[in-house]
């Protein structure tokens, strides 16, 4: 049902009496048979990978397709995949709200919301891992500092503590939209919206916290990629001891961060009918940063192998000619691709640039971006430096499955999330609109002649 | 008050489990049967000496107890043969021991056909009653046995247990190869090679650090005892780039077969640069210069023929290599102070194999490399008590059940049964004791059809191998720990050594030796075997044959008190050095440190070497001229004797050089377009190696292949068929096909598919059944002339493809540098 | 609301008995209760006598049927309990002690190198056996990696893993 | 302290396995099966024969190097252990602690020399193999990373041994299972900071050399060169 | 948007909630903490070890700073007029 309001939103008068934005609470609101249909089916998804894990503690990490040279695979690749895309919330909404970009009101909640589904997922992949997972609170009562997998452990608590805090104080007067409006359950929203009555006082310390968060943010999402860059960077491996690997890994969170964003925005979009409020001039800018992403991409991954290649070094060359003509080349190729050809070719022209061009694009960006990864953790494992045999990996129905239940993981968040709270930030599209009108108001007037002397 | 281990550990691992789980499940994933192996045993150790029994090289082994249970195996320190060196199949004898498939009980097959547990008494005495029949019956020697022992003891036990039955039908169908040296030397046995002192070792075909008769001691003597600078110099020919190979000096790749060629070539340079030594040849060979022969004639001498025929360009044309690498190899193997030749792997498994090794031995008798520290010499058999000769019953003449007139000298006896597959073998009961010819021998088919018609045949083996699955009763036989074996000088060893060891464990379960089992039929059969064969068991046997050995007051029991030049120093001044303290304290001595030993050096005088007529060194041998004469005469169609028995055997040689060493080229069988050779890696010493997982796991170890038979391929003979490593490819001769993995070897020769024996099996255990496969299924066996044993080395197979390497695998052997 | 309350205390009331199940369950029932108070002070016994390898071997062993068949062949007293074991040394039925004491996995503790070499006393590490009249089921003194690593530290022995680790 | 170090003679070695076999037998591994080792390469030793070739076509040579776990002074492995469960010891051993390691399997991704092993599976041995267990070494659980230890409960007998009859350590008391089995004694062990050790002779002899030192890690493996067959040093160095 | 007052044990609910979250981080500031002292004890080279501690705690604090802050100014900035129960 098409929504009857024929108001548009930037329509005048004072937002505060007369309440338009109900396209907003839609998914709240009609919550119903569809978000039960697909929580159950998601929740399906992710028992298949609980089952699938039970085996794997059972019998042992046998089960999977990891063997002597290659220790690392599925598991690792994920983990640095769903940390990868956590760099989308926080760190875009956060520079996008530090520049005062007015077309980030939409985006920066689903942003938001991304980072944290997607930093439980990740944050998790590494316990997966585990030989012997009931032995995790080893890493607490004996740990070492001293290994990047510990510096690991520091920056992504870190960075997801910071993500949940600059997710819930933007939600407060949404919350308290939803208290006031009585929606059900009234006890969770009276919890969280923490006695939030929208005085000026409340904006001004929420305005002051906010603006705080947006700053601490921003570095803690940088060193979290560059940590887990780390782990690979730090050992002495051919392939993974260079010195681009930070910066490289940052890039590319932010690279597959931004596509996973567009993706989520435009399939929200879809289902929730938002197409009133995510309209091209949110996409557009999106998708030229992601245009611009994918050349710095490319140029980071360009430099690294020029070097690897260059330098000929022999253990060094065996893991480019591996990647290159051996038997990682459909992986490679199929990388190079999906991260730069088709972004490039669809976003650089005005006329694809349109949402399901856009679309495409961040959707091989996101399987390049895993490609990317698998790329890097394999091949370089797979070549030892002694004469050992070429090493191979087949990953195994269970590490599918524990993929399939990551993103069904990551899937239901959205869904529970959507059910409970508005995707999109609605004290702020108020807030935007009066903004709005009140500057281009003043910017009119300072262009019309001044009607009376006092006005200075 | 031995409480077996494994009740502990039961009762134990119950409460273990309760109280693990008590402790609040820190560790709950772990399965109970990971609980620590806590022994309610004190911990304390002891360590006991023993002789390996898994293959014929006779090592002396340390096993290690915790609390009587044996947890552990090393090579003895003081051992004369391996100095403490111990191979993997070695170290795989507890796996050995605690395998879960060994024969707990003797087995009958009842009318139906099935094999059923029986017990010993019953299955004795119906085994005891058959042989009565046979020796009373007309033809006693249709009671035949195959046996395959390592020590002489139990051999002769087991011959006089067929001749009191008046039969002569017993044979070790994988005997070492002794003809050629009886028709140069005169001996019966191979004669000793001293490695310890050898400066410069020329090894033709014979992979000396894998295989041979006694590879460890080969390592042990070569490399082990001696200082980096006085290493000995190895200098290898052969078809395969081996271990070996790289390790020696220098290699060259000669074609497969032509190793006579090339000891001939050598001598060629040798005898022109007159490099060869002249005194020796003068006063102790014969044939060398033209002779004349009683019959007046003039006969052509081995030096002539060796500088008309064998010339560097010829003998590099016929083997495939480099005139240079010819003479560079004589020129090297004169140059050293105390060179010596071997001959053995591929050289001796060829049609052409007697040919190939005179011609090699005759490079010995070249540098007069006999009797001399570092050369050939002829240990003295052990002095044992001599066994008072068999009643004589009248039917000795008749002719062993093995004997054929196949080849000239001797017969193959698995031919001999095996026939064509449909007849029935002249054999009423038939032993076969601690060997597996159906697996082993590429007549292993026929034979398998053969012994089906034979009316008792009477397998005695730990497992139910190829061979036992068809017999009618199986005598399950101990592993070398749990009962007294011994084991005597291994062939090509040049030191005197017995090895005789007690138990270590008692028997795990209800089996016997099978000498045991020999001196109990006897009982049973009662008269002519009783009086003979008198002794209770198996060790009393010993015992009484080792009482020769304590009067005879040579050598010493292993004590490693003394170091081997130690004891030769003090014998020569006149001490005898064991003091007579009595046979008790001898034999508790020996029992103890497993082993004597006597490091018979050279005997100082040369012509006790040879046993031929001329009492020298025959290049011209006297007596395979003498039975070709007979031969030609008897079936010679009206030419000259000479010529009629080299028609009659298809030689190449003319009349003159038959008797001299000569170049017989190999035969060649099948018509693939690759030539099969065959070789036995370090881990498929012996029948009962691939029993255990960790040897079927490093089957492979140097070419990162487990579990599987491999083929060795060239770069250019794998581009070619268009296979890459680790594909798997069938290899196909008329008489069947085998899979195996392509490993692509550098520096493998061109069109020759090198592949590994050992796997394949079909019956012996769970573990290894299916594993791998046997390439003597597709080896179509050319026959040795003189020697009749069949030969590995002459199938040309054809290679087919049957899938691609699933995934990355090993990598190409050049390593990716 | 009342409803919460009473989930959250038959959670905590579930977590209590499970571990006081797990405390029960460590102390194990000795099949015969042994007097070691009576052996050692009216027998006028050493531990060794019992736990013979306590000095030269690697673990102290607890005494086979053989040892305590030495005394016990024949009943000495009249209490019952003597004459199971004098019934279990007829039968040649080892006597299914349960053990109080254990050496966790991949650990390597070897009595000789601690009684014999560095002279440490049965009490030190065993607690006041002599004195317990009681058969022992719950170890006296809480032997766990702490414990070993502060006498280590306190008499200069290597606190290396590998040390007792295997 | 002592500071444990091993020398191996390439030029003595004759790639026999009997070190591989010995290693395999002491330390109670377990053959992981068919399916594994050719499948899914899980096969796994503490002491590997590497074969590395060189030379040029027609006259390649075959070189076999036992490779144990190198022991590093400057381990990259310790260094990026999270739990510690891999640690150098006071006397230069790399310690794998079996009980503490999570089974992250970190160590095996930063060693560049492939010394550690995974248990995939839990180990089996078929039917009553697992009796003859040797009891010096405990049998690990699945999910853990197990590597060559330089035979460290040989080492802790040995000092019992030397303290119980009252004297020091002496060189050559402790020999690795791989050292003792080795029949053309290539391989020797011992303290490389005690001068007249037989070890720190070798390990400073003009033909020592290690594999890949140019990474700093510092191994404790010293491999001397094969000798050519005219007597002079020939100067193989490392791949 | 005049919400009715809450009822108290929501209050306390969220009183207990922030202390949960000055709990959680100063228990990863102990932890950072013990770690290095563990390390110290073990002369294990501290290295990067320092510098994410150095970095970490703040982090954590700043992060419950912010939260406390909004709390206790929400709390202070409601309407004087308000029902509320509490204070």
């Amino acid at each position: 049902m098409k929504s009857d309001s024929s108001a548009s939103p930037v329509a005048h008068g004072s937002a505060a009496d007369e309440f338009q934005d109900t396209d907003l609470l839609r998914s709240i609101e009609e919550a119903g048979i569809r978000f039960r249909v697909t929580a159950t089916l998601v929740f399906l998804v992710i028992l298949g990978g609980w089952v699938l894990f039970r085996r794997q503690i059972l019998h042992g990490l046998g089960v999977t397709g990891l063997n002597q040279p290659v220790a690392w695979g599925f598991y690792i690749v994920n983990f640095v995949f769903f940390i990868g895309i956590s760099h989308a919330g926080t760190l875009i909404s956060a520079i996008l709200r530090l520049s005062q970009a007015e077309w980030r009101r939409p985006i920066t909640r689903m942003a938001e919301v991304i980072t944290v589904i997607v930093l439980a997922i990740g944050g998790f992949h590494p316990v997966l891992d585990l030989g012997r997972p009931e032995r995790m609170m080893n890493i607490f009562t004996v740990g070492r500092l001293q290994s990047p997998l510990l510096w690991d452990v520091t920056s992504i608590s870190a960075y997801f503590m910071a993500s949940t805090v600059y997710l819930f104080i933007p939600m407060i007067p949404d919350i308290a939209l939803l208290r006031d409006r009585g929606v059900r359950p009234r006890w969770l929203y009276a919890f969280l919206a923490w006695g939030w009555q929208g005085t000026p006082r409340q904006h001004q310390v929420l305005e002051k916290a906010i603006s705080i968060m947006m700053i601490l943010v921003i570095p803690i999402a940088v060193s979290v990629h560059t940590v887990i860059s780390y782990i690979f960077a730090m050992t002495l491996q051919p392939g993974w001891h260079s010195t681009i690997f930070g910066p490289y890994f940052v890039v590319g969170a932010i690279f597959s961060g931004i596509a996973a964003l567009l993706v989520v925005m435009i399939v929200l979009r879809r289902i929730f009918r938002l197409d009133r409020y995510l309209k091209d001039v949110h996409f557009d800018p999106l998708a030229k940063l992601l245009l611009l992403m994918s050349l710095l991409w490319f140029y980071f991954t360009f430099s690294e192998y020029l070097t690897a290649f260059f330098g000929q070094e022999p253990s060094e060359l065996r893991v480019f000619f591996h990647k290159f003509s051996g038997p990682y080349a459909p992986h490679y190729w199929g990388m190079v691709a999906c991260n730069f050809l088709i972004p490039v070719l669809i976003l650089s022209f005005r006329r694809s640039r349109r949402i399901p061009g856009i679309l495409i694009a961040s959707i091989a960006v996101v399987i390049g971006m895993w490609l990317e990864r698998l790329n890097i953790v394999v091949p370089s494992l797979a070549n030892p430096r002694l004469p050992y045999p070429t090493g191979f990996y087949i990953p195994s129905l269970v590490e599918w499955g524990m993929f399939a239940g990551g993103i069904g993981t990551f899937i239901l968040g959205f869904v529970v999330f959507g059910r409970f709270f508005p995707l999109i930030s609605i004290w702020e599209i108020q807030e935007g609109r009066e903004k709005a009108i009140k500057e281009t108001l003043e910017r009119t007037q300072s262009y019309l002649p001044s009607v009376s002397a006092s006005s200075s | 008050m031995l409480l077996r281990r494994r009740e502990f550990m039961k009762m134990l691992g119950v409460t273990a489990a309760t109280a693990g789980l008590g402790a609040c499940g820190r560790n709950w994933l772990v399965s109970d049967r990971m609980v620590q192996l806590a022994l309610r045993g004190p911990g304390l150790e002891r360590e006991v000496q023993t002789v390996c029994g898994l293959c014929e090289g006779g090592c002396g082994l340390t096993v290690k107890l915790v609390d009587d249970i044996p947890v552990g195996i090393k090579g003895n320190p003081r051992h004369p043969l391996n100095r403490g060196g111990i191979c993997p199949v070695g170290q795989a004898g507890l796996e050995v021991l605690y395998a879960p498939e060994r024969l707990r009980g003797p087995m009958r097959r009842d009318d139906g056909g099935t094999l059923r547990p029986a017990p010993w008494e019953e299955v004795l005495e119906q085994i005891a009653a058959r042989l009565s029949e046979v020796h009373s019956g007309g033809e006693p020697q249709r009671f035949a046995m195959l046996i395959d022992a390592p020590g002489r003891l139990f051999y002769e036990l087991a011959e006089r247990f067929t001749q009191v039955l008046g039969s002569g039908s017993i044979a070790n169908p994988f005997e070492a190869e002794t003809l050629p040296y009886m028709l140069t030397q005169g001996t019966e046995t191979v004669p000793g090679f001293d490695l310890a002192h050898a400066d410069l070792v020329l090894s033709f075909g014979l992979d000396l650090f894998e295989d041979g008769h006694a590879p460890i001691h080969a390592i042990a003597a070569t490399v082990g005892t001696r200082t980096t600078e006085e290493r000995v110099l190895l200098l290898h020919a052969s078809s395969r780039r081996s271990p070996t190979a790289s390790k020696a000096a220098q290699h060259v790749n000669i074609r497969p077969g032509t190793h006579g060629a090339l000891a001939l070539g050598m001598a060629h340079v040798l005898v022109r640069e007159g490099r060869y030594d002249r005194r020796f040849v003068a006063e102790h060979t014969l044939g060398f210069d033209e002779w004349t022969d009683d019959a007046g004639q003039q006969r052509l001498g081995f030096r002539r023929l060796l500088l008309e025929n064998y010339y560097p360009d010829r003998v590099a044309q016929i083997c495939g290599c480099e005139p240079s690498h010819v003479i560079g190899f004589a020129r090297r193997f004169a140059d050293a102070s105390a060179p010596v030749a071997m001959a053995g792997g591929e050289a001796v498994w060829g049609a052409n194999a007697t040919w190939n090794v005179i011609a090699i031995h005759a490079l010995n008798a070249l540098v007069g490399a006999f009797d001399r520290a570092g050369g050939v010499l002829l240990p003295p058999p052990i002095p044992f008590t001599p066994l008072e000769p068999v009643p004589r019953t009248g039917r000795e003449e008749l002719p062993s059940v093995f004997t054929s007139d196949a080849a000239v000298f001797a017969s193959d006896p698995i031919e001999a049964l095996a026939g064509d597959g449909s007849t029935t073998p002249p054999v009423d009961v038939l032993f076969i004791v601690n060997t597996n010819p159906v697996y082993a021998s590429p007549a292993g088919a026929r034979l398998r059809a053969a012994l089906e018609r034979i009316p008792t045949v009477v397998a005695f083996a730990p497992f139910a191998d190829e061979t036992a699955s068809v017999a009618d009763f199986i005598l399950p036989t101990n592993v070398f720990l749990e009962s007294w074996h011994e084991s005597t000088t291994p062939p090509s060893v040049s030191v005197q050594v017995l090895g005789l060891a007690p138990p270590v464990v008692e028997p795990l379960f209800d089996t016997r030796h099978a000498g045991d089992v020999l001196l109990d039929l006897a009982a049973r059969i009662g008269e002519p075997a009783a009086s003979t064969l008198p002794w209770r068991d198996y060790p009393d046997y010993l015992k009484h044959r080792v009482q020769g050995l304590e009067k005879a007051g040579q050598g010493t029991v292993i004590s490693g008190s003394f170091e081997e030049s130690w004891v030769r120093f003090l014998e020569e001044r006149g001490w005898w050095f064991l003091a007579n303290s009595g046979f008790d304290k001898f034999w508790e001595d020996l029992v103890r440190q497993a082993g004597w030993w006597n490091p018979a050096g050279p005997r100082g005088d040369v012509s006790q070497l040879f046993g031929t007529e001329s009492g020298r060194y025959e290049f011209y041998s006297r007596a395979l001229e003498k039975r070709l004469v007979e031969l030609g005469t008897r079936r010679g169609r009206g030419q000259a004797p000479l010529q009629g028995a080299i028609t009659e055997l298809g030689l190449a040689a003319s009349a003159d050089e038959v008797c001299l060493p000569h170049y017989e080229p190999p035969a060649e069988t099948g018509a693939g377009e690759l030539s099969l050779q065959l070789f036995r890696p370090m881990t498929a010493r012996g029948p009962l190696g691939c029993v255990s997982p960790m040897v079927l796991e490093m089957f492979g170890y140097y070419t990162f292949s487990g579990w599987e038979t491999w083929v060795e391929l060239s770069e250019e003979t794998a581009h070619e068929l268009d296979f890459h490593d680790g594909d798997h490819v069938a290899l196909e001769s008329e008489r069947g096909s085998i899979e195996c993995v392509v490993r692509i070897h550098p520096g493998a020769q061109p069109g020759v598919a090198h592949v590994p024996l050992g796997l394949g099996h079909r019956a012996l255990n769970e573990i290894c059944t299916g594993i791998g496969s046997n390439p003597t299924d597709v080896v179509v066996p050319a026959r040795d002339p003189l020697a009749g044993t069949p030969s590995l080395t002459s199938t040309r197979v054809q290679a087919h493809l049957v899938r691609r390497r699933e995934h990355g695998g090993p990598p190409p052997m050049h390593g990716g540098h | 609301m009342k409803a919460a309350y009473i989930i959250v205390i038959v959670i905590l009331i579930a977590v209590a008995g499970g571990v006081s199940v797990a405390l029960i369950a460590q102390s194990a029932e000795q099949p015969i209760p042994f007097n070691h108070k009576l052996h050692i002070e009216e027998a006028g016994m050493e531990c060794t006598d019992c736990h013979l390898y306590a000095v030269d071997g690697v673990r102290a062993t607890i005494p086979n049927l053989d040892i305590c068949g030495e005394c016990h062949a024949e009943p000495l007293t009249e209490s019952a309990h003597e004459a199971r074991v004098a019934e279990y040394v007829r039968e040649g039925v080892p006597i299914p002690w349960r053990k109080v004491y254990w050496v966790p996995e991949h650990v390597y503790f070897s009595h000789r190198r601690h009684t014999a070499v560095a002279e440490i006393a049965c009490e030190t590490c065993h607690g006041i056996v002599g004195e317990r009249s009681d058969p022992l089921t719950r170890p006296l003194v809480r032997l766990d990696m702490d414990a070993c690593m502060k006498c280590h530290k306190e008499t200069g022995a290597s606190n290396d893993c590998v040390a007792c680790h295997m | 302290m002592a500071r444990w170090g091993m020398v191996i003679d390439l030029d003595r070695c004759t790639a026999c396995g009997a070190c591989v076999a010995a290693c395999h037998q002491e330390n109670n591994l377990a053959a992981v099966g068919p399916e594994e080792a050719t499948r899914h390469s899980r096969a796994f030793h503490w002491l590997r024969l590497l074969p590395e070739a060189s030379g040029a076509h027609a006259d390649v040579r075959m070189r076999y190097f036992p490779q144990p776990c190198f022991h590093c002074d400057n381990p990259p492995c310790v260094r990026v252990c999270p739990v510690g469960a891999t640690y150098l010891g006071e006397e230069g051993i790399v310690g794998q602690i079996y009980p503490r390691c999570i089974g992250c399997r970190y160590c095996m991704a930063a060693c560049p020399f492939n010394a550690k092993v995974f248990n995939w599976y839990d180990p089996e041995w078929p039917g009553d193999l697992e009796r003859k267990a040797n009891p010096d070494v405990s049998l690990r659980p699945k999910g853990v990373v197990e590597k060559c230890t330089f035979c460290h409960h040989r080492i802790n007998r040995a000092r019992e041994e030397a303290r119980a009859k009252g004297r020091k350590l002496r060189d050559g008391d402790i020999t690795p299972a791989c050292a003792e089995s080795c029949p053309a004694r290539a391989i020797e062990f011992g303290d490389l900071e005690d001068p007249r050790s037989r070890v720190s002779a070798l390990a400073h002899s003009s033909r020592a050399f290690r594999l890949h030192d140019d990474l700093g890690t510092k191994p404790k493996v010293y491999y001397l060169t094969e000798r050519s067959e005219h007597g002079e040093d020939s100067r193989q160095r490392g791949a | 948007m005049q919400g009715k007052s809450e009822p108290g044990w929501i209050w306390a609910l969220q009183v207990v909630s922030v202390a949960l979250i000055w709990a959680f981080v100063l228990g990863i500031g102990i932890w950072v903490i013990n770690l290095l002292l563990l390390s110290h004890r073990l002369k294990d080279v501290p290295s990067a070890s320092v510098g994410i501690s150095i970095v970490a705690i703040p982090v954590f604090l700043t992060g419950a700073g912010v939260l406390t802050y909004v709390f206790v100014g929400l709390r202070r900035g409601r309407k004087p007029d308000s029902k509320d129960t509490s204070k």
